[in-house]
């Protein structure tokens, strides 16, 4: 199992890698030349030149990349081009933030989900039933940042209850946001619940935990519910990228100062090396947090850690490799 | 005839589920409005007039104006022609894109391994960012937004596409046409593709609702559709300064926005409910 | 007394033993009339609560497909240690000893307690489906297709065990399959299902030498004999009838060469030809035979 | 009567993630034409492997295979697809083996349509309602789908499909194992009675002695990827001579009253050929087992007239 997980973090390193050669070409091939965005139009070729030097956009793509790349083995994620300071400590200060707010905002996504995903596929069919799923459908239907606004339009403007943009002076000012965030996840998560809830009240197995004579809920807790997680989990694995991409239209309504926010500001200032720190902190992140959910996993379905210790590596355990024999 | 008889027993199935029924006329409706824009739209889109700006829905501006003066029914009726075909071309680049890519490495395991590997590089990229990168890089126009919104979700398809491809292979009918001498071509045309077409639907209705969302997100901040053009999201993004006096600037495009992706939703949920084998007996 | 239900699939024959246990999926079913007399109690009428005490109790069942019968997620030992817990006043540690000792009673070494199903292979499941039915020491058990889905060496040694260990235990047995060979192996009466009535019961002899009804001539004609060599098989015509679209009067008269007129309308009552062979065919009533 | 198709020392291995399968390793027998040679063993060890890499559906590992005279172990796709139209497959599953997008109409032509026979679409109709009528399909059901029809009626179909190209040789994947008792015995009566018309040669491949005993001219068991006796249906049914063989013909039930009870029970599990060493693979689970079993492979021996068995002991035990 710890060899697994070694396996899986030096993966991250190509990853990452990888990532940072997609956003530099990307970003490369973007329109507007940051020196002159940075030094106005009429900077002088000399003034630009040097400019370019310090901040290290001298020279050629591969010239770039390479230094690109050097910089990111060292842990070095350049330095910002409006403010001339090392992309990664301003990140280190947003990222708190964002995480704080994510985290909140998982962990309401998942309780709600699985509650009301339990109670839908258990109730399947009754009123109960059709107003979870309803709610749920409002929820992945409604644009996150259309839902903030209305968020704001409630509690600020019409009630008053709550302050509708900042961060860091009163918990009152994480509600929305992280509402904005989770009531979205939750209702992915309720979905995947109940789906398979459903499909695992079916089983074989249910009805031989049944003919042991066990208790209704006792079959659903013990039996049923663990081996529903299993696509739970895969679920929330997925809905942690969308909640860290869902952040920067967040941050964007509710004027939060986390990484979501710091990147659309750095596109727009023509930023890069903010924008590619960005992008890279954020696909490290859901890397690892990709990894915790596979060994997490592997707790749930013990089918999963004979996998992991005989299979390969890049084999993605979430789709069964089927052998061919 | 026999092709027929496949389609009707599916909308037989289909009927069946009153909530997608309604999903597919409210679909169908909000079709006819593009189509039709010139002629339901009161006013053009960018009709402005400083004397009557600001207005609260009435009878002669149901959904009242803007800080233009422009009629935001009329701009709600001509955005619906971005929303669509945002959706429905942006989802029709990742089908085409990822399909391609899922079919080849399905099909060719020595590429299987090349392709999956990028395409796992792009997934580590969420979809979001990767479309704002996308964005920026080409500049921002309707085309280039549906280009960064198809594009972003290739990886999703092809996943997709191959894990059908691959599943639907192994069955014994796929076996059973080589035993009849059936080529390559032939297998992917008429047993592979036909089977796996159904769950390719879902997730493409489905996907449509997402790229919809994703649109008018970029729209919103600043990275997709620019004024004056009646996008959805940046309709809601320019009254989003007046959401203490004119909330209705804000509700009405977020409104409209939600009504599309839930009837998309409903529709696929209806559709993977009818196309489902399992449920076939 | 060891009882087998004989009769095609779809012959109704697993319903009635998930209505003796309560288990009929509601909705779709839910059994409408009767009664199920055990021990001189109608469990049929019984309350959930209690019925519960005598499922895996008193009553226990064995499933046909040992693959997807056992949980995936929980170690083989849990699973019988259930079973143990809910029924007895032992200990968790009594119990996984039990699990243990249970494990080993079906030729399964003790110390595999902590794997899980995956680790096994099909018979060893059903050794350890067995060990759970068992492990309460039930007055009856109920086996459904218990090896269908097994190889004919595996099925063999599963039959072998189930025999000795019905013996040990002093349990009954009612046997649920569509294997003849199977019911001359193990079981003392037979009942032929079709269309979700019993057609013909009666002794093992009674059935396998001196059977009367048209349906259960034709099931034993229609199997291939290692013994003698036949050019062709006897068959019985047409399809098994769709549960929710059954033909009026006897269930079998579309499919039997003896049907008559009088065989398409009204319910055939079950005949007694002897002390233990009950008969339901409308030749046997009108004295024909 | 002429010998159809020949198999020399044909193996293959198959690489899983905990070694080489040894699915099929070293079968060799021969079938005449008409005649029907049945393959009998349990789940794993590797009968339909063998079916399929006759009819090149998997690549061999090694080994000759002869068919009408000719060695067609390797051979290029187009004379493969040639070979197609003389080799042909029922398969067991009846309902995963018909393509749930086509009519039964289209999957009977499909053969057709690919080698070009019947140019005319009237033609090829005419051509797939006869064939269908000598399976004994009604009329109706060409423009019905195989969800329509009942197990029984779908493997008409298969039957069909392989029929439509007039093969030589057909190898029967279980074709009988899904059906109901009842149905079972109608699909087999069709059978034996095509090959009687059509003088078919069939592979049957099965794990139920009963039927491959009333089908079969010949019988091959297996284990583990391995024969390990061959003999005419009727002989090897009257003199078993491997332990295996012993052991599974013992292990039906018999339908019967009284029927005597001499059951052989055999010890352990049905495992998988990986990694094998050179030993007989039959002993972990041999009542007869001797060290030497373990150390030494034996060969396919004839000890009586055309009944070969590969046992070391093999007269010992059975007092020859």
């Amino acid at each position: 199992m710890l060899k697994y997980i070694i396996k899986r973090l030096l993966w991250i390193i190509p990853v990452l890698i990888g990532v940072t050669v997609i956003v530099f070409t990307i970003l490369y091939f973007s329109p507007g030349d940051p020196a002159y965005l940075a030094l106005g139009d009429n900077a002088t070729p000399e003034a630009v030149e040097a400019y370019r030097v310090e901040m290290g956009i001298n020279g050629t793509y591969w010239e770039r990349l390479g230094r690109t790349l050097l910089g990111l083995l060292k842990g070095d994620l350049g330095i910002s081009y409006r403010s001339r300071t090392p992309v990664l400590d301003e990140l280190i200060v947003r990222f708190k933030v964002t995480f704080n707010i994510s985290a909140w905002s998982i962990i309401l996504g998942i309780l709600l989900g699985i509650f009301f995903g339990i109670i839908s596929a258990l109730k399947q069919n009754t009123v109960w039933d059709s107003l979870a799923t309803g709610c749920a459908l409002f929820g992945i239907s409604m644009p996150m940042f259309w839902q903030g606004l209305m968020l704001i339009l409630i509690f600020s403007v019409w009630l008053g209850w709550l302050p509708a943009s900042g961060y860091g002076d009163s918990w009152k000012q994480m509600v929305m946001p992280v509402i904005a965030l989770g009531v979205n996840s939750s209702a992915t998560i309720m979905r995947t619940t109940r789906s398979s809830m459903l499909e695992v009240m079916r089983q074989d197995y249910i009805r031989t935990a049944k003919a042991k004579g066990q208790s209704y809920w006792m079959v659903v807790l013990r039996h049923a519910l663990r081996n529903a997680m299993i696509p739970i989990v895969t679920v929330i694995g997925l809905q942690l990228g969308v909640l860290l991409a869902g952040s920067i239209v967040t941050e964007a309504i509710f004027s939060v100062a986390g990484v979501g926010k710091y990147l659309v500001d750095s596109l727009n200032a023509r930023d890069y090396a903010a924008v590619q720190g960005c992008v890279l902190l954020i696909a490290f992140v859901s890397a690892i947090l990709n990894l915790i959910v596979d060994v997490i996993y592997t707790y749930i379905d013990p089918r999963m850690k004979t996998m992991y210790e005989s299979a390969k590596v890049f084999h993605l355990p979430k789709k069964g490799a089927k052998s061919s024999v | 005839m026999k092709k027929h008889s496949m389609l009707s027993e599916i909308w037989r199935r289909f009927r069946k589920n009153h909530h997608a029924v309604v999903g597919l006329a409210v679909l169908v409706l909000f079709v006819l409005i593009a189509v039709f824009a010139e002629q339901l739209a009161p006013f053009g889109y960018d009709d402005q007039d400083a004397s009557r700006a600001m207005i609260a829905p009435c009878m002669e501006y149901p959904f009242g104006t803007d800080n233009l003066g422009r009629d935001v029914l009329s701009r709600l009726i001509y955005g619906s022609r971005y929303s669509l075909s945002i959706g429905f071309l942006a989802v029709g680049i990742s089908v085409l894109t990822g399909g391609f890519l899922g079919v080849i490495a399905a099909y060719y395991p020595k590429l299987d391994n090349i392709i999956m590997r990028c395409m796992d590089l792009f997934m580590a990229i969420p979809q979001m960012l990767l479309a704002m990168c996308i964005v920026t890089a080409l500049g921002s126009s309707l085309f280039n937004l549906m280009l960064a919104v198809g594009l972003s979700s290739t990886p999703k398809f092809a996943r997709v596409v191959r894990a059908s491809v691959l599943a639907t292979r192994e069955q014994e009918f796929v076996e059973a046409a080589r035993a009849i001498g059936a080529g390559n071509w032939r297998i992917i045309l008429h047993h592979i593709l036909p089977n796996s077409i159904s769950s390719l639907i879902v997730q493409a209705t489905l996907a449509m609702a997402g790229a919809i969302i994703s649109a008018s997100a970029l729209s919103f901040l600043g990275f997709g559709i620019q004024a004056p053009m009646p996008e959805w999201g940046a309709m809601l993004s320019a009254g989003r300064k007046y959401i203490r006096t004119q909330a209705y600037l804000t509700v009405i495009p977020g409104l409209a926005i939600m009504v599309v992706v839930y009837a998309l939703n409903v529709v696929g949920d209806g559709l993977r409910d009818c196309l489902d084998p399992r449920l076939k007996k | 007394m060891r009882r087998g239900g004989v009769g095609d699939p779809g012959a109704g024959n697993p319903t009635t033993a998930l209505g003796i246990m309560g288990l009929v999926p509601d909705p779709p079913g839910e059994v409408l009339s009767g009664s199920v007399l055990f021990e001189g109690q109608d469990l049929l009428q019984l309350p959930e609560k209690n019925m519960r005490e005598i499922r895996g109790g008193k009553i226990s069942m064995i499933f046909q497909d040992p693959m997807t019968s056992l949980n995936p997620v929980m170690t083989v030992g849990e699973q019988i240690a259930e079973v143990v817990l809910l029924h007895s006043r032992m200990s968790k540690q009594e119990a996984r000893k039990k699990a243990m000792e249970m494990l080993e009673q079906v030729g399964i070494p003790g110390g595999r307690c902590d794997d899980y199903p995956h680790q096994f292979s099909g018979g060893m499941k059903q050794r350890v489906m067995i060990a759970i039915a068992l492990a309460c020491s039930p007055e009856l058990l109920i086996a459904d297709e218990p090896t269908t889905a097994l190889d004919v060496t595996i099925q063999a040694q599963v039959l072998e065990l189930m025999r000795n260990l019905k013996r040990e235990y002093g349990t009954s047995l009612i046997l649920i399959t569509h294997d003849l060979g199977v019911v001359a192996k193990i079981c003392d009466k037979v009942a032929v299902v079709y269309a979700g009535e019993i057609i013909e019961y009666g002794t093992l002899e009674d059935i396998y030498t001196d059977k009367r009804h048209p349906y259960t001539i034709g099931l034993f004609d229609s199997l291939p004999d290692i013994e003698n060599e036949a050019a062709e098989l006897k068959v019985i015509q047409g399809m098994v009838p769709d549960p929710s679209n059954l033909p009026e009067g006897c269930k079998f008269h579309p499919r039997c060469p003896y049907a008559q007129e009088g065989c398409k309308h009204g319910r055939v009552e079950p005949v007694q030809i002897s002390e233990t062979h009950m008969v339901r065919c409308g030749r046997f009533r009108s004295g024909e035979v | 009567m002429a010998e159809i198709l020949r198999v020399e020392e044909l193996t293959k291995y198959f690489a899983t993630k905990k070694g080489t399968l040894h699915a099929v390793d070293g079968v060799s027998f021969s079938v005449e034409e008409g005649k029907t040679l049945g393959i009998v063993g349990e789940s794993g060890c590797g009968k339909s492997t063998l079916g399929r890499v006759i009819l090149h559906l998997h690549q061999r590992t090694g080994g000759r295979i002869v068919f009408q005279g000719k060695d067609i172990s390797d051979v290029t796709p187009a004379q493969l697809k040639e070979l197609r139209k003389d080799m042909q497959i029922i398969f067991q599953d009846p309902y995963a083996s018909l393509n749930p997008r086509m009519s039964i109409g289209e999957i009977i032509a499909e053969p057709l349509k690919i080698y070009k026979l019947y140019p005319s679409k009237e033609e090829r109709q005419k051509k797939v309602r006869e064939i269908m009528d000598v399976v004994g399909l009604a009329e109706r059901t060409y423009s019905l789908y195989p969800h329509e029809l009942d197990g029984g009626r779908r493997q008409r179909v298969g039957i069909a499909r392989a029929l439509i190209l007039n093969p030589r040789l057909i190898v029967c994947d279980e074709p009988v194992s899904a059906l109901d008792v009842s149905i079972q015995a109608q699909i087999l009566n069709l059978m034996m009675e095509l090959q009687r018309e059509r003088n078919l040669t069939y592979l049957f491949i099965t794990h139920n002695l009963s039927v491959v005993k009333h089908i079969s001219d010949d019988i091959t068991v297996m284990y583990l990827g391995q024969m390990v006796e061959k003999a005419g249906a009727s002989e090897i049914f009257a003199h078993q001579y491997h332990p295996y063989t012993k052991a599974l013909i013992s292990a039906i039930p018999q339908p019967k009253y009284n029927a005597p009870d001499q059951q052989i029970i055999l010890k352990g599990e049905i495992t998988s050929p990986i990694n094998v060493t050179k030993s007989c693979r039959f002993a972990p689970r041999c009542i007869y087992a001797k060290p030497e079993c373990f150390e030494r492979e034996p060969q396919l021996e004839e000890i009586s007239k055309d009944h070969f068995v590969k046992c070391h002991f093999v007269r010992e035990i059975n007092g020859l």
